[in-house]
């Protein structure tokens, strides 16, 4: 019996569960290089936003212990250049394209979601609540369920009809409450999850090693957090189409979240480290498969015991 | 140019030898023929190891040649000195060939100025087209590379005592060159940018930062343009001409 | 000049920063076959609560990238047990004894409090506030500033004056309300901080490699993310003394948390990786400050800049 | 008997070979003289890399002998992978010795079952005193140390097809034997529990669980014990009388 690896988001099918993680393959198609594209499950962009970003100042990455610590800033062209210049390099037709988005105010928001809402060769849209709202004086979308539901419903109608999935950020304990609100705001879906807030300091110049004095950890040291916290959606709205983002590295890492709950998973850091990882793990991926029996990835979903 | 285009590959080590001070001379096999490598390019490589330490680390090219890729490394942390310990039959995986290049010469041989463990990708020029190197350590690095004329060190254990400025002053005339390139610490770049400024020369430097990927995915590696955004190191560079690039942030 | 290593909590001088952490090293003196425990700053006690608990079935640890999941589930002979056998065991004239406790009630909390409070071979209590109230339904109290200020304020009482370090958890974003809320209670000062709640999965048996389903991550791999909350807590509450825990491993990672702002620092997973650890420690310690040129390790607490 | 006091140190490796299918042989140098070492005692080992793998590995030591321990052990995880690629002059970093043995022979000598890796510190305990050794391997180890006659396969490769309890029913009397000793699966202690109980003999079992520190610090190698609560696998064992501990948990 042939081995299927198909997922399903928002109604689409997805030919396997693989795709990259927001900011770890660029806004461009420069992944391409290394492996057809048309191979992944699907294409996630950096974030962008109406305006362009520069980014912060350098230092921007340090290395933890199995981890990555960024405070990249969302370095981004601005979604005009974007859709003009990136988009069209994109295979929308075999590869379903997400873009990652967000803004500093409700206001941004929304004219981003508009934007990005409109344009046909976009599959979703996935929103980052991870960022700071200018106008409630930096308070973090992501910390306030409420704000994060009506930012959410907001968007959601601004996009006319594309599916939006909500990338949470796994920093404040009211994750489930915040999970809960953007479901019933009409999110297609999760994103469970962006990098924890970490730091490190360099003791030769007494300085902390990234320019902002912080940044968001990644990589494989994270995933024993988030396949906790992905879990825990799953184990509370079983129903809800969850993506999982952190620590992704082996195939084996693949089924674990997908054992834990999930219907697709990102590779982020892993990309970093190796550009064809994707397609290294799809090829482990099915290995395992066969060696343990599975011939429907999918029928794992949630499947953990205990 | 007929650029390589960058892959990512499994490479045998061939050799993996202590070649001075604190110096490493790692010589690995190659899948592709790999002549069109051009000085001031680099790699990202990584032992096989588990997730700590993490990240590839990136290193110049000292030599490209048919199957076999050079690099000359300093150990300074934890990346450097478990790439040391790796030999043969051991594999390291790699990325290569990454960024741009130091132009070939034109009408005349450039200038080479190295600051530290900036020496490789300049000697790799040197090897390759010529070009008057000189460079300069904290101390005797005990390399068996180059002659003690053209070394500067701090401490004067080797060659002329003082930076690789002061030797050049103290040597030759920096007029006499049209084209200087330099790769070594940042504070030894700023003041070659600063001393080139009032000249003609064409100066190019090789600038580094810590890197996640290499490949221009992650924007990690920023360093301040002219026009005030963000250059990658690893694909707008490492070479970029002095007045490009912004070195004061 | 000579190199001082000492450091002061709760008005004692300890002879250097370094201590065990809770959990690691014991209810008795075991780790005195590898070193004279008096090389320690103070030594921290495992766990104990007024009742004896068996701990929770195998498997209690998993190791993941740089980390180390552990539910040991608080096992311990009871206060009277470790009292009456294993306190008498500890050197108490030349090493600070720290006793770590915790209950499953505030009246259980108080109850431990009393007994140790009474005796007079404990330098400090360090209260675990990261246990769930089975009177309030299994409410963790460190998810609750108020509750967990209303437990610390009556424990002290209880104390009768011995010096209580409040041991936190990193689980709640709300962490620096609790910190205000515990010191405002009459805490001697905060230990930053407990384990963080992860899991992981083994695939072919299809079930979490922890018999509880989860535990708590200790070990390298969350040193960036304590490190960032201990310097969060240091600027806000400049004042308080905090005891650094969290995947300290090498001397390095000392002065990283004394940059923070740590008076004093433990070492958990280190010691079990290596018993001889805090020994190994202390001797790095002293040479790197002596190549660093730091004559009084503890003016550099708070110094990290930017 | 003069217990010697477990030690940390770093040893030097002798030699690090492959001695069969997917066992190893890794021979180190130890500080002092380990000749009082028991058979059924442990080590926890790890490799100077850095923090991943993280914990030590649990090894039974199958030789000791003045200033020299052996080990055998199995690739299994990445830990064992790591530590097979370890050669001379590398060294690593040994806690031992650790937990209690199987205990001398009194009148007789002991019937000793070994299921998988199970085998080295019976192999070491009928080195040292004598004693049937009877092993059960899923497939042919290809070792180099026992006697095709002593040998189950389940497959069937070499010796007797079938489990080690079953070559045992085929080959000897049970009855004869006053002392039993085991390591392996769980699943073959219990039967062998099982099997047992109705008789007279003394059965002594060495337990395995994940183990962080192995030296009774951490309390996370548990197994329950007839008085329903726990012991520490580590210093109340590895070797326990069947009757005392509950494997049923
Ligand atoms: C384009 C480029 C070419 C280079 N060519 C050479 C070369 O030919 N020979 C050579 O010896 N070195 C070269 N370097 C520097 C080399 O990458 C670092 O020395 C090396 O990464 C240090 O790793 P580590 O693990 O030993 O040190 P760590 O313990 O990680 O840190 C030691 C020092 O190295 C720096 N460093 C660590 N990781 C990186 C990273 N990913 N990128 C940049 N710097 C880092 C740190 O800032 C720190 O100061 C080059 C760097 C770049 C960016
Ligand atoms: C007292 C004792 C004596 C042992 N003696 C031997 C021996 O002589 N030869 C031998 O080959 N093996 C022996 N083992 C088993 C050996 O410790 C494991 O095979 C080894 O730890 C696996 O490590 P890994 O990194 O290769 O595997 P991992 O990838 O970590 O995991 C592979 C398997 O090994 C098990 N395992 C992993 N870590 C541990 C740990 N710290 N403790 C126990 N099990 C673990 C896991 O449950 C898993 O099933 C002994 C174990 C114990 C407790
Ligand atoms: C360099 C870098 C840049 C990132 N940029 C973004 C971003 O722009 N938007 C976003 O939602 N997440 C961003 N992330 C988070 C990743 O998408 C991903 O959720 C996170 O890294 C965890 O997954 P990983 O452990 O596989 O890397 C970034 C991560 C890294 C490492
Ligand atoms: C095996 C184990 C047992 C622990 N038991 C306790 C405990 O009883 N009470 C407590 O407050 N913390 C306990 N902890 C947490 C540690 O004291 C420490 O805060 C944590 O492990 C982080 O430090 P580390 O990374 O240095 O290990 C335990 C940790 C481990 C690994
Ligand atoms: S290192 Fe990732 S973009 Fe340059
Ligand atoms: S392994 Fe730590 S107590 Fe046994």
């Amino acid at each position: 019996m042939a081995l299927k690896l198909n997922t399903s988001l928002a109604g689409q099918t997805l030919k396997n569960p693989l795709m990259t993680a927001s900011g770890t393959s660029g806004h461009s198609t420069l992944l391409s290089n290394y492996f057809p594209l048309e191979k992944l499950g699907a294409f996630v962009t950096k974030g962008v936003s109406s305006n362009a970003k520069i980014g912060n100042k350098p230092p921007r990455i340090c290395e933890t212990p199995s981890g990555l610590i960024n405070c990249i800033g969302l370095e981004n062209p601005g979604i005009k250049f974007f859709i003009d210049n990136y988009l069209p390099q994109f295979p929308s037709e075999t590869l379903p394209l997400i873009v990652n988005f967000f803004g500093n105010s409700v206001d941004t928001y929304i004219k981003a979601a508009a934007s990005l809402g409109q344009i046909e060769e976009i599959f979703a849209l996935e929103l980052n609540i991870s960022c700071p709202n200018v106008q409630k004086g930096g308070i973090l979308f992501g910390s306030d369920p409420i704000a994060a539901g009506d930012l959410v419903e907001k968007c959601i109608k601004a996009t006319q009809g594309k599916p939006v999935f909500v990338k949470l950020s796994p920093a404040f304990s009211n994750f489930l409450e915040t999970a809960n609100q953007v479901m019933q705001a009409g999110a297609a879906g999760l994103t469970c999850f962006n990098t924890y807030p970490a730091t490190d300091i360099d003791i030769q110049s007494k300085s902390f090693k990234l320019s902002l004095g912080k940044g968001g950890l990644s990589g494989p040291a994270i995933l024993p957090l988030s396949l906790l916290k992905l879990h825990e959606i799953h184990t509370h709205f079983p129903e809800v189409e969850l993506i999982a983002s952190g620590g992704v590295n082996t195939a084996e890492d693949i089924i674990k979240y997908i054992l834990a709950g999930a219907n697709a998973v990102q590779l982020g850091t892993s990309i970093l480290i190796n550009p064809t990882s994707p397609i290294v793990l799809l090829d482990s991926l099915k290995n395992l498969c066969l060696k343990m029996g599975i011939n429907n990835l999918m029928n794992l979903k949630g499947k953990v015991k205990g | 140019m007929n650029k390589l285009k960058p892959n990512f590959f499994s490479a045998p080590i061939l050799s993996n030898q202590k070649i001075g001070k604190n110096y490493f001379c790692l010589k690995v096999k190659t899948p592709q023929n790999i002549d069109q490598v051009e000085p001031g390019q680099f790699a990202m490589l990584r032992g096989k190891w588990n997730y700590d330490p993490l990240l590839p680390r990136p290193l110049s090219i000292a030599r490209a040649e048919k199957f076999q890729l050079d690099f000359i490394y300093e150990v300074r942390g934890r990346g450097t000195h478990l790439l040391s310990l790796m030999q043969p039959p051991r594999e390291i995986e790699i990325l290569a060939p990454l960024g741009n290049s130091f132009p070939p010469p034109e009408n005349s041989l450039p200038l080479l100025l190295a600051g530290g463990i900036g020496f490789p990708p300049l000697y790799f020029y040197q090897q390759k087209y010529g070009g008057k190197l000189l460079a300069g350590f904290q101390t005797n690095p005990e390399l068996d590379l180059f002659s003690d004329k053209i070394i500067a060190t701090d401490d004067g254990s080797l060659g002329f005592k003082g930076n690789v400025l002061q030797l050049l002053e103290s040597c030759t005339e920096i007029n006499n060159y049209s084209t200087i390139m330099a790769c070594g610490p940042r504070i030894m770049l700023k003041q070659l940018k600063n001393r080139c400024s009032p000249l003609q020369c064409n100066l190019f430097l090789s600038l580094e930062e810590k890197m996640a990927c290499g490949t221009g995915l992650c924007h990690g590696c920023a360093v301040k343009s002219r026009q005030n955004d963000y250059f990658k190191i690893c694909t707008d560079g490492p070479i970029f001409k002095s007045s490009d690039v912004n070195l004061e942030e």
